[in-house]
């Protein structure tokens, strides 16, 4: 099982989602933003960071990378894309997911502990967790505060696309402890056909207890276990 | 030609800006109490080298589109469009 | 030479470049002649007291810098140690406090991409930083501002590169008022055989300027930095830099992949005094010279001058000496992460300082004269002398019951909780942060071995104004502490003198006297120093800064699973206090708040026992003995019982009879809650270990008591004390939060 | 009478704008090669009540000085000023 790790300037959490897929005993290979070459993984991952010092709007300039038109091909073909922090924001950017992060309600940067909600399994990403589980992944952002109109909210609700939702460790609403002002609390969405993920916590930081919590492990072991079982090499075949 | 032009990207109206409204809080507590309303936006001053002001218009709302705004929650619109100097910088 | 000569600088041309008269006949004399404006300038720079030490360095040298674990002492970039599995800490601590004092934003960034650069120059890769903070009374709108400034800029450029901020320290005092203190260290990691120096060699050796354009950013700001801040300063003020994280973290990146490349001859980041300074510190290390080529260097701007290319303090950049035929090669690697670079200067055989514009030459000096001939300066005067300490006894103000002193320190801007700023931190980033910010040191683990750094950065400055030898003592012995009390231990420190104009004798002495305390504590301790950074003239107005010593330490744990943290672990554990028992309040936080004043001999200070309780620490941590072990510091023994409590979301019950059989307790009650004695730590521990520790305790003679046990959701003190953890959670956690 | 007062505050000449050269960067690297140089600041749109143009704008101006722009590395101006409504909001 190979993951992909995307490396753009500015990246930061691209040697910890290494050192957490080791950890999990699976594949990486590092993917150069000048590169168009994913190197047949089975799952590419955009780790956290200020991708171009994420100046002007976080993400805003990394979805023209070269890179990323491999990546949105990939995810079009059905291939496993998962935005993490930065690489959510990157998503967002380039319309591979709908909505938008922008500034922290606080106005300031966050990080601490967070507490999220499963919302649904019916993901690659999730496929190993039941609903309703709490996860502690810690987040570590600025520009967290998810925004869509109405409407996308609505449907992704309907389409139980919320994948994460920010809650209290007892699994109770947030309220005013959200750690950046989402609306409805949202932490990660899935894509409409349920291959990319983008989420704002860091599951690679909750990857072994003696970090604090390894609820993170969870997520990854999701991944390995659905690309195994649909042994989804045809996908990266592709290239 | 060189040509100075203003750009400005602000969120649009439905969109809430907490950046807005802490600016209104801060002049209200230095006493501008007749501040009803603030929304924080950005505005970008670009050179650029064109033939003339219609193309130069049509280049940067190519920019606008692309890079400049987040077509989800922003809006954008050119401001003064000005001549420089008459020869590359 | 084609520039002008100065028929004689007028005091107007030397007020410009700082340079006093005297400085100036010297420098006549020295050269054998007059030098230009464009060489006088550059002398002004480097013979600032930023840049050369000419106050301090007769001083520092006395400070112990050796030991077997020393890599690499004061003199470069930054002190390097040897932390086992051929792996070297490299760090260093930095300030950069009038820059934050004019725009606290950007001063306190530059300031953190000055100190990553200092250790990424090394080839070390930056593991994490801490910062230490000081301002005046938090409840002042401007300071408020200062402080929210100061956070958003540490985190800003932090957060945006990707290394953590683990730890560091806060206090206001009005001794800050006008004039915060902003110092930041960085740790980084380094083979050993990667270790890069900053010496240049080989003549017709080139230099690579990389990173970003050069622009009129901060020109002068080595002298700014060491002249007093006046009414002027604001006009000064179009030196503020703006920092480029982002740039900082290619060329980081882009640096660390050619540590210990054969083609890197040297490698020097540009700090105070820009090209100036960086190349003539990389010549002078080497004993060669080097001409430099400013129309070769790339422009942020049009139209600058020699002078502003020379001296401009535009961040993020570096220098990279190598051969000619290495060059190209090397410009690739820079140009795979879209830096520029230009070849700007050449190495020279015999030790001049050369600059040319074109070919137009516009500078040649002796290196010598330039790096090492600023006159150095004694004292001002002879030591003051001082009247004997204030009795700090019966002046007290307010008669609070325990209780409501628990609470009101709790809830002080000093002693609340530092969450609000370190939660705007990225204290994660890099998997590597066992220990977070909230305890006592910071415990970060070495990627591919079962070893970890404890970090911590200490200064109380109001043990340091009573007395400026043992507050700095005492400041090695708690960053000391500190580390100890995660199991790690100490292995090398680095230290930043903030002081005000050591042109008044008191200062002066006080600047001696405190170096004369962090070398004896040192050496006690047996701990080398391997950096650090000096700030003179924190005198705006007259006011200057109490004299504040802070300490940057590191210290090693073979196997970090074998940690130990601050917070209480299991109902029914047993609490102990080891270390002396006293009452004294001279210097106490409680005095601060209480009585007003900072009055009396600061705590006293057996630095003996101080060595044999960090053995007992780290024996009974080491065996496995221990559930907490948190040190008692500011507010004394009821603040730390509270912290370990509200650390481990568990209450204890505890009693004091015993502690008050003691002899000659002046201030009862207060003076041994809230007494700050140095040399102790609040331990927890399951019954079962009791016997065992009594022996340890024995065997390093600390003295050892008990206090009570752990468990409930309250804290108690028999007869004075008895608060639930909600209430005390809440006013230590809004203790920095604004009130509208 | 309410009024929207346009508020630009943008970093002095000299200072180094990080945000600005990345964005310049990206468009080259989007084709718009015509591109010279780009400079980010801020753009305020603000609603005060006021009597007139005059009297907001000293107002506004004051607002610029004590808040809006950082004076030590940032210069603001107003733009326009027009006239919201004659009843408060
Ligand atoms: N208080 C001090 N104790 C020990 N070494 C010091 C102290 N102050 C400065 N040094 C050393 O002197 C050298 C120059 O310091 P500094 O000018 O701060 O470095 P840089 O030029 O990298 O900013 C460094 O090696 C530093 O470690
Ligand atoms: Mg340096």
């Amino acid at each position: 099982m190979r993951f992909g790790i995307a490396v753009f300037p500015g990246t930061w959490s691209d040697r910890d989602c290494r050192h957490a897929v080791e950890l999990a005993g699976h594949e990486t290979v590092m993917l150069w933003h000048k590169d168009r070459d994913l190197q047949d993984a089975d799952c590419v991952i955009l780790p956290g960071g200020f991708a171009y010092g994420d100046y002007l709007r976080a993400g805003a300039v990394a979805r023209f990378a070269p890179l990323m038109e491999s990546v949105t091909e990939f995810a079009n073909a059905g291939g496993l894309v998962w935005g993490i922090c930065n690489g959510f924001q990157i998503l967002c950017e380039a319309h591979l997911l709908p909505g938008a992060l922008t500034r922290n309600g606080s106005l300031q940067y966050r990080c601490a502990p967070t507490w999220l909600r499963v919302e649904t399994v019916d993901t690659a990403f999730t496929s190993g967790c039941a609903a309703g589980d709490v996860l502690e992944i810690p987040v570590s952002h600025g520009e967290g505060r998810y925004v869509a109109d109405e409407a996308t909210l609505e449907m992704l609700e309907r389409d139980q696309r919320v994948a994460f939702r920010y809650v209290r460790r007892d699994g109770s609403g947030v309220v005013e402890e959200s750690p950046n002002g989402s609306m409805r609390d949202i932490a990660g969405i899935v894509n409409e056909a349920r291959n990319v993920l983008g989420m704002m916590p860091h599951p690679e930081r909750a990857c072994e207890p003696l970090l604090g919590s390894s609820d993170g492990m969870r997520l990854f072991d999701s991944v390995a276990k659905s690309i195994s079982g649909s042994g989804a090499m045809p996908v990266g075949a592709a290239w | 030609m060189t040509f100075a032009v203003e750009v400005v990207v602000a969120l649009k109206p439905v969109v809430n800006d907490p950046q807005g409204l802490v600016v209104r809080d801060g002049l209200h507590r230095l006493g501008f109490s007749g501040v009803r309303a603030v929304r924080v936006g950005k505005h970008l001053e670009l050179e650029i080298e064109g033939d003339d002001e219609t193309s130069v218009r049509a280049l940067v709302e190519a920019m606008c589109e692309q890079l400049l705004r987040n077509t989800v929650i922003e809006d954008s619109r050119i401001g003064s469009i000005r001549v420089l100097s008459d020869t590359p910088l | 030479m084609t520039s002008v000569q100065l028929a004689g600088a007028s005091d107007q041309d030397l007020a410009e470049v700082a340079l006093t008269r005297a400085e100036y006949v010297h420098l006549v004399e020295s050269l054998g002649r007059e030098p230009n404006r464009l060489e006088l300038g550059i002398v002004g720079a480097l013979w600032s007291e930023h840049c050369s030490y000419k106050t301090s360095k007769p001083l520092l040298g006395t400070l112990p810098t050796k030991g077997p674990r020393v890599l690499q002492g004061p003199g470069e970039n930054a002190g390097a140690v040897d932390i086992g599995d051929g792996l070297a800490c490299v760090f260093k601590i930095e300030s950069h406090n009038h820059p934050s004092a004019i725009e606290p934003y950007q001063g306190a960034a530059t300031g953190v991409g000055g100190i990553l650069r200092d250790i990424f120059t090394m080839g070390a890769r930056p593991l994490a930083l801490l910062d230490s903070l000081r301002f005046g009374p938090l409840d002042e709108l401007h300071q408020r501002h200062l402080f929210d400034g100061v956070v958003a800029g540490i985190g800003g450029y932090g957060n945006c590169i990707g290394v953590p901020t683990v730890g560091g320290e806060l206090y206001f005092d009005e001794s800050y008022r006008t004039n915060c203190l902003v110092n930041a260290m960085c740790v980084g990691i380094v083979e050993q055989g990667r270790l890069t120096r900053a010496t240049a060699s080989g003549p017709g050796n080139l230099v690579l300027l990389v990173g970003a354009d050069t622009g009129r950013d901060g020109i002068h700001g080595a002298s700014f930095a060491s002249v007093v801040l006046d009414a002027g300063s604001a006009a000064r003020r179009p030196a503020v830099q703006v920092g480029n994280p982002f740039l900082e973290k290619c060329l980081m990146e882009a640096c660390l992949e050619l540590a210990g490349d054969p083609r890197v001859i040297a490698m020097q980041d540009l700090g105070a005094a820009g090209l100036c300074g960086s190349t003539a510190e990389l010549a002078h290390r080497g004993g060669c010279g080097i001409e430099v080529d400013v129309s070769r260097a790339s422009r942020r701007e049009t139209g600058m001058t020699p002078y502003e290319v020379m001296l401009s303090e535009s961040q993020e950049r570096m220098l990279i000496v190598a051969k000619p035929s290495d060059v190209p090669s090397l410009q690739e690697v820079f140009e795979r992460w879209d830096l520029h670079s230009d070849v700007v200067a050449v190495i020279l055989a015999e030790e001049r300082f050369v600059v040319r514009d074109g070919a137009d030459h516009v500078c040649d000096l002796p290196l010598d004269v330039l790096v090492d001939g600023a006159p150095l300066r004694g004292a001002p005067g002879s030591r003051p002398h001082r009247a004997a300490p204030l009795d700090a006894t019966n002046r007290r103000r307010r008669s609070w019951t325990s209780e409501e002193a628990l609470l009101r320190l709790l809830g002080s801007p000093n002693l609340g909780s530092r969450a609000p700023v370190y939660r705007r931190y990225d204290q994660q980033v890099g998997d590597a942060t066992v220990i977070l910010p909230g305890g006592d040191a910071a415990l970060v683990r070495v990627e591919g071995t079962s070893r970890g750094l404890g970090l911590a950065t200490d200064g109380n400055s109001r043990y340091a104004a009573l007395d400026a030898r043992q507050g700095a003592m005492i400041a090695v012995c708690e960053a000391a502490r500190n580390v100890v009390a995660t199991g790690a231990k100490p292995a090398a420190v680095t230290n930043c003198l903030n002081f005000a104009n050591p042109e008044h004798a008191v200062v002066w002495w006080d600047l001696h006297d405190a170096i004369e305390g962090i070398g004896d504590a040192c050496r006690a301790l047996d701990i080398p120093v391997v950096s650090g950074n000096v700030s003179l003239y924190n005198d705006t107005g007259g006011t200057g800064i109490d004299p504040t010593v802070v300490i940057g330490m590191v210290g090693v744990i073979d196997d970090v699973k074998g940690r130990c943290t601050a917070g209480f672990r299991d109902v029914g554990d047993s609490v102990a206090l080891i270390g002396p028992v006293d009452s004294e309040l001279g210097g106490s936080e409680y005095q601060r708040i209480a009585d007003g004043v900072n009055a009396g001999p600061p705590p006293h200070l057996d630095i003996d026992l101080e060595r044999r309780v960090h053995g007992f620490i780290l024996e009974a941590i080491a065996a496995g003995l221990l559930h907490s072990a948190h040190d008692c510091a500011e507010g004394g023994i009821a603040i730390a019982i509270a912290e370990s409590c509200l650390l481990g979301d568990i209450g204890a019950r505890v009693t004091i009879d015993e502690l008050e059989q003691g002899e000659g307790l002046i201030n009862g009650e207060a003076g041994i809650l809230f007494g700050e004695s140095q040399s102790r730590f609040v331990i927890s521990f399951a019954r079962e270990a009791l016997v065992r520790l009594h022996e340890l305790a024995a065997r390093h003679s600390v003295p050892f008591r008990g206090l009570g046990s752990v468990g409930g959701e309250r804290f108690s003190v028999t007869g004075c004390i008895d608060v639930s953890l909600a209430d005390v959670r809440r006013v230590h956690e809004g203790a920095l939060i604004e009130r509208e």
